[in-house]
Order: C-alpha cells, then sequence, then structure tokens
C-alpha cells in the first residue's frame, strides 16, 4: 500500500472541510494511505510573507523538516495556498543554500531538501496512475468546466506539471470520472482570492465573471481544487443570487468530490451538504 | 587433456595445416616451446600455471616467416588472437588456436571459430574477482593515498620491459618509449619516466587488452599492473560496452565513437 | 623588499600553473571572444593551440604535469560542433578513459579539466579559466611527490 | 640554427596598456634561438610591416614570431608579408598577447608575465616550423544550391550568369520559397509574384542550372572543390518525362479536403497536386500518405485520366550523386508556433492566425481570391488585431532574438487589410517598431498616418473567444499606462521567425556550424558573413538569420560572388596542414584508419621492385586529409605526425613553459 503524507493545513479543517473529507476519501478507494504529519504548523499563507519574510519560509521549512524526520518522501497538500507555500520554500531553498542554513538554525531542525510535494492535482494524477479509473461506479455524465485560479497554475518552478497560461492538469480526471470537459476562456482568471473579507465588492465582480463564462458555454458545474476560490465562488455566489446579479445557482466542487461522486461515494460522506451552494442534485438521488 | 593436445598438434603438422607449433614446456617456468616436428609434440605441455600468452608471437617477424602457424591459446589468449586479427597482425587463414581452458582441451580453432566459440561458450569473460577487489580497495583510498602508493610501486620499475615483451598488444615495430624527437617518456628508470611509462603502457592496451595477466606475471619487480587493466577493462565496459577480443573484425575502443558516450564530466 | 621581520615567514600566495590545451575552431576562438568582450579572467592559464581536441595525445596531458603545470585544461568544440565533424567525439572518448586511469594513479579531478566551449562562448571560457584558476588555488600546489612529477 | 625574429606589437595602446611591450621583447632576445627582438605601435601597419621583412631580409631569419593579436585577425597578414621577403609563409607564428592576454587581465605584472610565456611559445614552435608547400587540388567548377527559394534561385541564376554549372535542390514540389505565398512586399508593395515567378521560369530554363525538385540532401563526402553530395529524389509518381502539365490529373483525383500547406492550410489541395498554379516545374506529385491507391491500392483514377501515361505508382526514391566544387545553403526559415502561448488559445482558436495565413487571405491568387475572410465563418472582419513580436524577443517560452521582418510586414497587413476593408479598424500591438532599412520607416508612417492603422504599444495579456465567436483581445496600453481591452474578428500573430526543420542535420552533413535557435554560423559575424566554418560551403537568405526578401537577394549573389571567386581558378590552393605516415614504424593496427573522419587514411601496399608486396602501412591521402589530427592521436607509435602541429612541435611547447 503506498504511503502519502498528508498536510492538511487550516482551510481543511475548516472553512474547507469538504476537501479534507473528499481527498481521504478516494485515495481510500484508491488505497492510498494519507499519513498526516505530527505536529504539523500554520503554512503561512497568506498573510505572513507580506510581513516578515523569515517567517513566511521558516513556518513552511519547519513543516517540510518535520515530514522528512518522519521518513515521508511525497508529501500531499490539497489546499493550493498550502501547495504553494511548501512548494515555494522548496524552490527558494533549492536557489540558495544559505537560505536553509538561516532556515535551520531559525527552526532547530535540518533540512534536506528531499521531500516533494504534491497539488491536488498532481495527487489526483498519481491516484489514477494508481488504478482508481478502476473503481469508478457511477456513471456521472456531468458538463464541467474545470478552473484552476492562480495557485493551481501559477509560480515559475512551483507548479511545474502544468501549462501556467493554459492549465489542463484536472482535465484528463474529469473525463475518467465520465464528464465532458467544456473549453472556456476563465480557467485561471482571477476570483478574488484573498480580497474576499477586505474588498469584497471586487470579489463579487470577479466571481460572477467566472460564474457567467461558466454558464455562458452551458456547464452543470465549475470544479476546482483550491478552497480560496470555493468560497468565493461558492459562499459569495450567495450574495450575488440575493442581489440578482446571477440567473441562477451553478454548484462549485472540488475535484476531489467530483471524482469521489465517480466512485459511487454518498454525497453527504464527500461533504457535499456542506457548500452553500446545493450540489446534491448532480448524482440521482443525491439531494 | 594432455594427450589430445599432443594428438592434435602432431595432426596439424602431419597434414601440414601448420608448420610451426607454439606451445607450453614443461620444464621451470614452463618457457615457449617452439615445433615443427610431429613426434615433438610429445614435449608440450599445458596446465594454469602456463602464464605466457603465446598470442604474443605472432607478429614477431620470426614466427610470420614460419606461417600456418598453431598456438597453444587459454581463453585469453584467444582474445589475444582475435584482437590482433582485428589489427591486421595475424593474417586470417594462417593462424590456428590449440583452444585450452583450464584442464580441457577444446580443439582447434581458426580466428572466426575461435571467436565463435568465446561468443557462444564464454560471453562474459572479465577480470577475475580477486582483481576486482584489489582495484576496488585502490578506488576507496584518497587520490593523494592513491598516488603514493603508485609512487612507491613505480619506484621499483627498472624499465626492463619485459610487461611490453610479454604483452600480444605491445607490437608496435618502434615502441613510443624508443622515440627520442621527441622523447615524451623519459627512459630513465626514475620517478616522472616510470609514471609515464607504466601509465601509457596501459592506456595503450585500453579497450585491447584481454586480461591474460601475462605482463604482470613477467614483471620481475611484481608491480601491479593487472590493477590498471582491470580498471580500464571494465571502465572501457561500461562506458562503450567494450569487449575487446570477441569480434575479429570490431573496431578499436579508441579510433570509434557514439554520439551517446558519456561527456557527464565534461563542462 | 626586505622586512625587518626576516624571522617571520611570509606567507608565499601560491600561483596555479594551468596548461590548456584547446581547439582551433572552438575553444580558441572563445578564448578570443572572451578578449573581444574585454572579459577579465585569472592570468593562471597558458593555451596550448591545436587544430582540434582529436590532436590532443594523452602524452601531452602527463608531459604537462610532469613539467610543473598545477592542472590540465582540454576545450574543445561541443558535440555536433567538431569542425572536423568528430575530432572531439574521438578525444571524448579518449579521457573518458584515461581520466579514469589517472585518477586511480593519483590525479584526481582537481587536476585534470575538461570543458566544451564554443567560438561564441566568450563568457564561458572567462568563467571556466576563473572558476578552474579558483579550484586549483583552493587544491593547492600539485604535490611535488607525485610520480608524474619531474623532480 | 634557428634564427628567430620577435616582434611585438602595441597595437596602439591595446596590448601596450597592461603588457610592458619593451620588457617581453628584452625578454625574448634572451630566448634560445632569438637573434632579433623589437617592439613597434601598430606592427599591422605598412611601417610595421616593412620592418618584419627588412629583418628577415637582413638578419637572415628562419622563423618569425609576431606577438600581437589573435592568429585569427592577422595571421594571413603576416605570412604574406614573410612570403613577400622570401621567407616560407609556415615558418612564421602568431602569439595572441591581445584577445588572450592585455585585453582579459588588468594586473601589468602578470600580463607581462603571460605575454612572456606566450612568446616564449611560440618561440619554441617556430624553432621547429618546417617550410611547407600549400596543397594544390583541382576544382570541380559546378555548385550546389540547396533551398529553391528566393534566396537559392538567386544564387544559382547568379552562379548561372557566371558561366559555371549549378544544381538547385528544392525540398518540395516547387521552387519558389515562401516568396511565392506572399501577396504583396514592403516597401513598395509590388505584387510578390510578379516579380518572383520570372525568375524561377528563369532557374528552371537556365541552360546551366539543373533543377532537383522534391529532392534532398542525403550526405555528403569530401571538401572544398571536390564535395560529392547524395541527393534523395523522393518518388514523385509523375514522371515528368511525360507530364505536360495539363491539369486532367488533379481536377479529378476525389480527395479533395487536404489541406494545402502552400495556403498555410486554409486552401485545400487534391492527393495529387501543384501546390499552386505558377509552380516550377509545373508538374504535379502524389502525396503518398494521402493517396488512396498507394496507401489502399483502391482508387486509380489519376492514371486511368492522365492522357500521357505519366502515372507510376511503384516510383521509388532514388539517389543520385552528384560531383560539386561548392554548397550554397538557402534553406530558408518558417514560423514558430503559436501553439506554445496558452495566453493566446495555444494554437486551437481558428481565427488567431499567423503572418502567412494573412498573406494568403490577401493574395489575389489565394483561397478566398484576396478577399479577407476569417477562417471560422468566413465573415469579413470588421477589427483586426496585429500582434508583434508573438515568440520574438521571449526567452522564456519563445526565443530571445528580434525576428527582424515582423514590423515591416506587419504595417503591411494594416495597409492592405485597410485597402480591402475601408470601415475596417486594424490595431497594432507593438514592443518597437524597427523599421531599419530604405523606405521602411516612411513605409510605416504610412500605415499610421494614410491607412489609419492604430499603434499600441504594449503587449497582449490574453486572447479568449466568446460564445458568439468575438475574440476579446486584452493587454496593456504602456504609453498611457492602462489596460486595453479590444473586441477583435480575427488576429495575426506575427509569429518569430525560426530554422527549417532538420536545418541542424544538414549543418552537421555538411560541417557548418549553427546557434542555440538552430541558425547557421557564418564564419565571421562581420568580416565573412556568407562563409561557414567549412571550406567552400556559403550561406544565403534567412537559414543564417531572420532577413527580408532584399537581404536575402543580397547575400545569395554575394554567395554567388564567392563560389564564382573559388570556381576562377582550375585549382585550389589549401593550408597545407595534414597529417603523413612514417612508413618505417608503421605498425598497420589500422587504427587511424578507423578514426580519420574524412577517409584520408588508407592502407598502402609497400612494394619492391618486382611488385610484391613487402608490407602493408597507411598512408595519407593529401587532398582528403583536413588536418584534425587525430590519427596522430590514436597511433600509439607516433608513426603519424601532423604538419604544422608536430609532435616535436608540441613537445617543445610544452617544455617552453616548464
Amino acid at each position: 500500500m503506498k504511503t502519502l503524507g498528508y498536510y492538511p493545513g487550516c482551510s481543511l479543517s475548516g472553512g474547507g472541510i469538504e476537501l479534507d473529507l473528499s481527498v481521504r476519501a478516494i485515495a481510500k478507494v484508491a488505497g492510498v494511505e494519507l499519513r498526516e504529519i505530527e505536529d504539523w504548523n500554520c503554512c503561512g499563507a497568506s498573510a505572513a510573507h507580506s510581513l516578515d519574510h523569515s517567517l513566511a519560509v521558516a513556518l513552511p521549512f519547519r513543516v517540510l523538516a518535520l515530514a522528512e524526520s518522519q521518513g515521508l518522501s511525497e508529501v500531499l497538500a490539497p489546499c493550493a495556498a498550502c501547495f504553494s507555500r511548501l512548494k515555494g520554500t522548496q524552490v527558494r531553498l533549492t536557489r540558495s543554500p544559505e537560505l536553509g542554513q538561516r532556515m535551520q538554525e531559525l527552526v532547530e531542525r535540518p533540512y534536506n531538501g528531499t521531500v516533494r510535494i504534491l497539488n491536488i492535482n498532481e495527487f489526483v494524477a498519481s491516484l489514477l496512475a494508481e488504478g482508481l479509473a478502476g473503481k469508478f461506479t457511477r456513471k456521472l455524465g456531468l458538463k464541467v468546466v474545470a478552473y484552476y485560479g492562480c495557485l493551481l497554475s501559477r509560480g515559475e518552478d512551483i507548479v511545474t506539471s502544468d501549462d501556467a497560461e493554459d492549465p489542463q492538469g484536472m482535465a484528463a480526471a474529469i473525463r475518467v470520472a465520465g464528464c465532458e470537459v467544456l473549453p472556456w476562456n476563465s480557467s485561471n482568471e482571477c476570483c478574488g482570492g484573498g480580497f474576499s473579507m477586505s474588498k469584497t465588492g471586487s470579489v463579487l465582480d470577479l466571481s460572477q465573471a467566472i460564474l457567467d463564462e461558466a454558464r455562458a458555454v452551458g456547464a452543470d458545474l465549475v470544479v476546482t481544487g483550491c478552497p480560496m476560490c470555493h468560497s468565493n465562488l461558492d459562499m459569495r455566489q450567495l450574495e450575488l443570487l440575493k442581489r440578482r446579479r446571477v440567473p441562477g445557482a451553478l454548484p462549485i466542487l472540488y475535484l476531489s468530490e467530483l471524482l469521489g461522486l465517480a466512485a459511487g461515494l454518498e454525497p453527504g460522506a464527500l461533504g457535499l451538504g456542506r457548500h452553500f451552494i446545493e450540489s446534491r442534485q448532480l448524482v440521482r438521488g443525491g439531494a | 587433456m594432455m594427450k589430445a593436445l599432443r594428438q592434435e598438434a602432431a595432426k596439424l603438422l602431419q597434414e601440414k595445416r601448420a608448420a610451426l607449433i607454439i606451445g607450453f614446456a614443461e620444464r621451470e617456468g614452463h618457457p615457449a616451446l617452439f615445433i615443427s616436428k610431429p613426434e615433438d609434440c610429445e614435449r608440450l605441455f599445458y596446465d594454469v600455471s602456463c602464464r605466457q600468452n603465446l598470442a604474443a608471437y605472432l607478429s614477431k617477424p620470426e614466427v610470420s616467416a614460419r606461417r600456418p602457424v598453431a598456438i597453444v591459446a587459454s581463453l585469453a589468449a584467444l582474445r589475444s588472437l582475435v584482437v590482433l586479427t582485428a589489427e591486421s597482425q595475424a593474417a586470417p587463414g594462417q593462424v590456428l588456436a590449440l583452444a585450452v581452458d583450464k584442464d580441457a582441451f577444446l580443439g582447434t580453432f581458426d580466428v572466426a571459430g575461435a571467436a565463435e566459440l568465446l561468443r557462444s561458450k564464454y560471453p562474459d569473460l572479465g577480470p577475475e574477482k580477486a582483481l576486482l577487489e584489489r582495484v576496488g580497495e585502490l578506488s576507496k583510498k584518497s587520490v593523494v593515498e592513491r598516488a603514493a602508493f603508485w609512487a612507491e610501486e613505480f619506484a621499483k620499475c627498472t624499465r626492463c620491459y619485459a610487461c611490453r615483451a610479454a604483452c600480444p598488444g605491445c607490437y608496435c615495430a618502434r615502441c613510443i618509449v624508443e622515440k627520442n624527437a621527441p622523447q615524451w617518456v623519459s627512459t630513465a628508470a626514475l620517478g616522472h619516466g616510470n609514471y609515464s611509462w607504466n601509465i601509457m603502457r596501459a592506456f595503450h592496451q585500453s579497450g585491447r587488452c584481454t586480461l591474460c595477466g601475462a605482463c604482470e606475471a613477467a614483471c620481475p619487480q611484481g608491480l601491479p599492473l593487472m590493477v590498471l587493466n582491470a580498471a580500464l577493462d571494465r571502465e572501457a565496459l561500461e562506458e562503450f560496452g567494450a569487449r575487446p577480443g570477441y569480434d575479429p573484425e570490431g573496431k578499436p575502443v579508441i579510433g570509434s565513437w557514439s554520439a551517446e558516450d558519456d561527456h557527464s564530466y565534461m563542462r | 623588499m626586505k622586512t625587518e621581520k626576516a624571522d617571520v615567514p611570509t606567507p608565499t600566495t601560491f600561483e596555479p600553473r594551468i596548461t590548456a590545451f584547446v581547439c582551433n575552431w572552438c575553444t580558441y576562438a572563445g578564448a578570443d571572444l572572451a578578449g573581444t568582450s574585454r572579459l577579465q579572467y585569472a592570468p593562471n592559464l597558458r593555451i596550448i593551440k591545436l587544430p582540434c581536441t582529436g590532436r590532443i595525445d594523452p602524452l601531452f596531458v602527463l608531459k604537462a604535469f610532469e613539467n610543473g603545470a598545477d592542472a590540465v585544461l582540454v576545450s574543445g568544440c561541443h558535440p555536433g560542433d567538431c569542425h572536423y565533424t568528430s575530432g572531439n567525439y574521438h578525444a571524448r572518448r579518449r579521457w573518458t578513459l584515461f581520466r579514469k586511469l589517472l585518477a586511480l594513479t593519483g590525479i584526481g579531478d582537481d587536476r585534470l579539466f575538461f570543458s566544451w566551449v564554443s567560438a561564441a562562448e566568450g563568457q564561458k571560457f572567462a568563467d571556466l579559466v576563473n572558476d578552474v584558476t579558483a579550484k586549483v588555488r583552493k587544491a593547492g600546489p600539485f604535490q611535488a611527490a607525485h610520480p608524474g612529477r619531474k623532480a | 640554427m634557428a634564427r628567430i625574429g620577435v616582434f611585438i606589437c602595441h597595437c596602439g595602446e591595446n596590448i601596450g596598456r597592461t603588457v610592458d611591450c619593451p620588457a617581453v621583447s628584452a625578454a625574448a632576445v634572451r630566448m634560445p634561438g632569438v637573434v632579433h627582438s623589437v617592439d613597434y605601435k601598430y606592427m599591422c601597419s605598412d611601417p610595421g610591416q616593412q620592418m618584419i621583412k627588412k629583418a628577415i631580409v637582413e638578419m637572415k631569419l628562419t622563423g618569425v614570431v609576431v606577438a600581437a593579436c589573435s592568429p585569427r585577425m592577422h595571421e594571413r597578414t603576416f605570412r604574406a608579408a614573410a612570403a613577400e621577403a622570401g621567407l616560407n609563409p609556415f615558418l612564421l607564428e602568431m602569439a595572441n598577447l591581445r584577445e588572450h592576454c592585455s585585453w582579459v587581465h588588468a594586473d601589468k605584472a602578470a600580463a607581462t608575465q603571460k605575454a612572456i610565456d606566450l612568446v616564449r611559445v611560440m618561440v619554441a614552435k617556430a624553432r621547429r616550423d618546417r617550410a611547407l608547400r600549400p596543397i594544390r587540388v583541382p576544382v570541380e567548377p559546378t555548385a550546389l544550391v540547396v533551398g529553391g527559394g528566393i534566396a537559392g534561385i538567386q544564387a544559382a541564376l547568379d552562379i548561372a550568369a557566371g558561366g559555371k554549372k549549378v544544381v538547385l535542390v528544392e525540398r518540395g514540389p516547387s521552387i519558389g520559397g515562401h516568396m511565392a505565398r506572399l501577396s504583396e512586399t514592403f516597401p513598395t508593395l509590388d505584387c510578390s509574384q510578379c516579380i518572383l515567378t520570372p525568375r524561377m521560369v528563369e532557374a528552371a530554363s537556365h541552360p546551366n542550372i539543373t533543377l532537383m525538385t522534391y529532392s534532398e540532401v542525403e550526405s555528403v563526402e569530401g571538401f572544398v572543390g571536390n564535395f560529392t553530395v547524395t541527393v534523395r529524389h523522393k518518388a514523385r509518381y509523375v514522371d515528368p518525362a511525360k507530364c505536360t502539365g495539363c491539369g486532367d490529373c488533379f481536377n479529378k483525383c476525389p480527395l479533395k479536403n487536404i489541406p494545402n500547406e502552400f495556403d498555410a492550410g486554409l486552401g485545400m489541395r487534391r492527393a495529387i497536386y501543384v501546390p499552386f498554379p505558377q509552380a516550377v516545374p509545373n508538374k504535379p506529385v502524389i502525396d503518398a500518405a494521402h493517396c488512396t491507391m498507394l496507401q489502399k491500392g483502391k482508387c486509380g483514377l489519376c492514371a486511368k485520366i492522365c492522357p500521357r501515361g505519366a502515372i507510376d505508382y511503384k516510383d521509388q526514391d532514388s539517389l543520385v550523386k552528384v560531383k560539386v566544387g561548392a554548397v550554397v545553403l538557402a534553406t530558408g526559415f518558417q514560423l514558430w508556433d503559436h501553439a506554445a502561448y496558452g495566453e493566446y488559445g495555444g494554437g486551437r482558436l481558428a481565427d488567431v492566425i499567423d503572418g502567412f495565413a494573412f498573406e494568403r487571405l490577401a493574395s489575389a491568387s489565394g483561397p478566398t481570391g484576396g478577399l479577407i475572410k476569417r477562417p471560422s465563418d468566413g465573415k469579413e472582419p470588421k477589427t483586426i488585431v496585429f500582434l508583434q513580436c508573438c515568440g520574438s524577443r521571449d526567452d522564456k517560452a519563445g526565443k530571445k532574438y528580434c525576428s527582424k521582418i515582423c514590423c515591416m510586414y506587419t504595417a503591411k497587413h494594416a495597409m492592405l487589410y485597410r485597402h480591402k476593408v475601408h470601415d475596417g479598424r486594424a490595431v497594432v500591438f507593438y514592443m518597437d517598431v524597427r523599421a531599419a532599412g530604405k523606405g521602411y520607416e516612411e513605409f510605416v508612417r504610412r500605415a499610421l498616418s494614410d491607412d489609419g492603422a492604430e499603434y499600441v504599444r504594449g503587449r497582449v495579456s490574453r486572447i479568449t473567444r466568446k460564445q458568439d465567436g468575438t475574440l476579446v483581445v486584452r493587454g496593456a496600453d504602456t504609453l498611457a499606462g492602462r489596460p486595453v481591452t479590444i473586441e477583435a474578428d480575427l488576429v495575426v500573430l506575427a509569429d518569430a521567425v525560426v530554422p527549417r526543420p532538420g536545418s541542424e542535420k544538414l549543418a552537421q552533413i555538411f560541417g557548418v556550424g549553427y546557434d542555440q535557435d538552430g541558425f547557421y554560423s557564418e564564419a565571421h559575424p562581420k568580416l565573412r558573413p556568407v562563409e561557414t566554418a567549412a571550406a567552400g560551403v556559403f550561406l544565403a537568405g534567412a537559414c543564417q538569420a531572420p532577413k527580408d526578401i532584399p537581404e536575402s537577394v543580397a547575400q545569395a549573389s554575394a554567395s554567388a560572388a564567392k563560389v564564382l571567386g573559388l570556381f576562377a581558378n582550375p585549382e585550389l590552393e589549401r593550408e597545407p596542414i595534414i597529417a603523413r605516415v612514417n612508413r618505417a614504424t608503421c605498425a598497420h593496427c589500422r587504427a587511424c584508419i578507423s578514426a580519420c573522419p574524412y577517409g584520408a587514411a588508407k592502407d598502402f601496399d609497400v612494394l619492391d621492385r618486382a611488385g610484391k608486396v613487402l608490407r602493408t602501412v597507411v598512408d595519407v591521402n593529401e587532398g582528403l586529409c583536413q588536418g584534425c589530427g587525430t590519427c596522430a592521436a590514436v597511433c600509439r607509435s607516433h608513426s603519424v605526425d601532423l604538419d604544422g602541429f608536430t609532435g616535436e612541435q608540441i613537445h617543445a611547447e610544452l617544455n617552453a613553459l616548464l
């Protein structure tokens, strides 16, 4: 049985708990063990790097050092922001050996840079390679737009498995899940990200544009991998509905949820009942 | 075994398939024996203590004048025969091998037959384990320690060139060490000349050496020459897939190339 | 100039002597380009120009060490770029074996350097010379006791 | 006894500033064999050369070392001077005190010491120089031109006009190249085909030119003056000798929907086709990959229709050897594939096209008859965005270099569009406008002022397609400092100019260098711009670097002049740097024969007077040997030596560094 290190981060125990539930569920279906890093700490997103550069690197450095000392050669960070912080730290360390020295002194732990960090798309791809598709039982037949946002498509040397300008990392998995991937223009447009609280108006504008485009191409739902994107498209959609800026509700699912559905799991077990926009009707008998 | 060897040799002479047989004598040190009469074949001897590589005689003018010639050939000497053929030093059809392996007589082979025998029955001849261990031990030492080791070893060299004389690969009409305009290798039996000589002797055999051990056996000072030969043999095998002495039409390792050759050490 | 404290040994700075065998078409021209670009590099290298790296006999390298070089650099055209189409490929094969032999007998890769420098790589040449010089400076003088050294 | 003269050049201050030239001179005169040493401001000047010549005569010098710039700069100059003074030119050596010393070192003491060492090395070499006689080889006065675009055609015509034979090899079924695809040409807007087709016809009918279309160079042997080139004639399946070019076959071929490469895929062709109506030769070929007869053995319609029985489905590739003395490479360019830019649709948006596609839309003989219609729905675009530097000047996803021609053809495109669609809007995004050429700046100005092209300085960040097919072009106007969004019907990307696929392989076949982008390297960027490092191989056109038509034609004519210069003498002089075998010591191990890249080392039988073979050794063919010296280095007994770089000389040079 393959074992992966698991870094849930704060989001997956809070607002993004559906991501945690569904990731664990599909890992189980694929027969992959997720071993949570013991004593993990905050990755520093989204605030640390705007306050203190040392802290912004030290926090992920400690996580990676723990993973290494616990014998985890691969670590899954399902939250796109966590992934970006962890992998970004890894990239910085390879670019500057002195930085590693400094961090080691600061954190009082060694880290030799041996941990490979996976984002949700890379994780799903590895599950497919392990034969996950063979375990799919439910025909979904949905029209899907894949929404990557920024953290799953961009970052020099961070997202190495995909094209920053034309990301495709979810497409294969969605197709294997029996869904059609619709071409659209907003796959890596900005959702407003961390301005959800401070500039809600801008976030509403940006999220609306994405939802409009998804609807225009005829999508049944939007699939994403990022808790921040999810919250902006899902939670803020309520506001858009209330102000009648969008004509109807459009479900927003995590990629792992979609695959969980394809694997025949119960929507509730995957966390579908916890979204602001109802999505359980996507599968027959789900609602 | 000895009986079969002697009978076969006598037959070759009787049938005029060979005008000269080169084998080993029984007496102390097992020197080479040159036989042209069938009745003398009774004097032929072979066991594993016969360390000379008789292929070395093939390029000597005294021998090539008396072709066709047959040699008593160990597996390494068979490989040498193939190498010499590839390097146009043994006229095909003029040289036969009375092949022996430890205590078995394998029969008479021409070059093509010898190559076929090697390829089918002995496809991966290489340095013995003990020899590779010697290479391995030396490789583990630091560069400075290795320099010191060889400084001590090469210091013993008296430049008698017995190693050269024993080697079938050393058939140059004029050895580089005897070229004096310019004199690249100092002939004085001193440090740097000894270093250059021993390094170049080994290097000139790279990709050609059949690991017969005749050079080391011939060295009166007991220099560990086979350590150098074995290290180069393994390197040529790993890097270029080179197995000298299996293909009578093979290209020389030094003197051919492949676009895929490693150059990770080049910047 | 005489110093008053003559009894205190002054640390003599070690200036490495590096002999370079380069081909005429690529590395020599690359060194020319470093010159026309006015790139500054360490003055420790002496070039012996040959038509091609294929011309370099390992004896040349041994002689350079024998004559007091602290390091030897061999440099020619990149694979595929040889003016003579394959001289550098022949050279590459030769060096693969020869460097192994030298390493085994006490001349390691802190003394013997190989590179491809094209006619367009003036910067690479300058960087290379600086880097090799720094490495040899760090490695120190090639030990006089080495068997390959003229006593 | 050697009598060496050493001449140290200050090169103005270039050497003198960092090297103490008088000190070098003083050191040189004490070197073994040196009888004369002098330093001077400019050795290459006339008085400098006179100084050398005078010393050679008066001091009875047997060798000369000029310590100055790189031998690549002035070795010929000084050797010629030595020859004029009666000294064999190969007895003169140069020490490189400028490029290898004064220009790269600042410390005067260290630089001077190095300069002395460099002089000592060259003195040691010069003492062992031997007089060499140039090797004379006959020249085959026929040229090979590879590539039948405008550069190749021009080179072939010029060489033919000079009275020499030319073999013109073209990969495609017709000559004409990219120029035949263009609508009108900048900066005069004259019709491209009108000026090109007469040249094509002339090339085909010229008695000195042999045309080989649908052919590729397979391999090359030999050397300058004496190349043997193997050309692969690809199977045409149509016998050109029988074919009259009537066109019945390609009018009847049932396969109508094969995208025509000539029309950038916008028009269709048949499986048997001529790429365009003015093709030369105007004889069809069968595209074997599409032809049903060749793929499945069914159909055969063209053979039935052909009145001359010219169709031969059993035709096969054939190899032809041609003997030539010189080669002109004119393999041209193609456009970079913008599919690498995901932000511009990753190549999936039908209405985002490249410059050639627009040329075909604008061409009167193109698939739309010269009407501007967008590929997706045939609608006439009312707004076109032109985007310059697409893939150029981008070292991340594209190419580092400027593609040079795009500024001009984009201005031309904008003008052509506005001439055809008067109410249309032409918006050009640019980084800079590089219009350095005769009449070029004026041309761009005309596009702006007379034809109303809107120029926006900035990059486009994203091109997306709305559901109704409109393209949304988002970018930045960096002069106004604000983002811009333009809704367009068609986007034309000025894709980077890149070499043709296979150009690197061809370069390796001919021994020509190429840069990291695959463009062929000239022998000297300024002084030998049409020659290559391979003697007798010249360059013309965009295979060397992005070029427009007048530049390509100029270079083609220049290479033709070089070829005719080479052919002016029946014999060629070559540097006598060749290998020699000492037959007395050669053991005939044949390692050198295996190693020689030119097949110059061969078996040689030493015969007695009766003609009986005494021994077999190795001999080197002077004509084939190029002087790399690989044979000398693989010879274990040093029975092979290389003139000009003898073992004795290298030994002496190394001892000079002791």
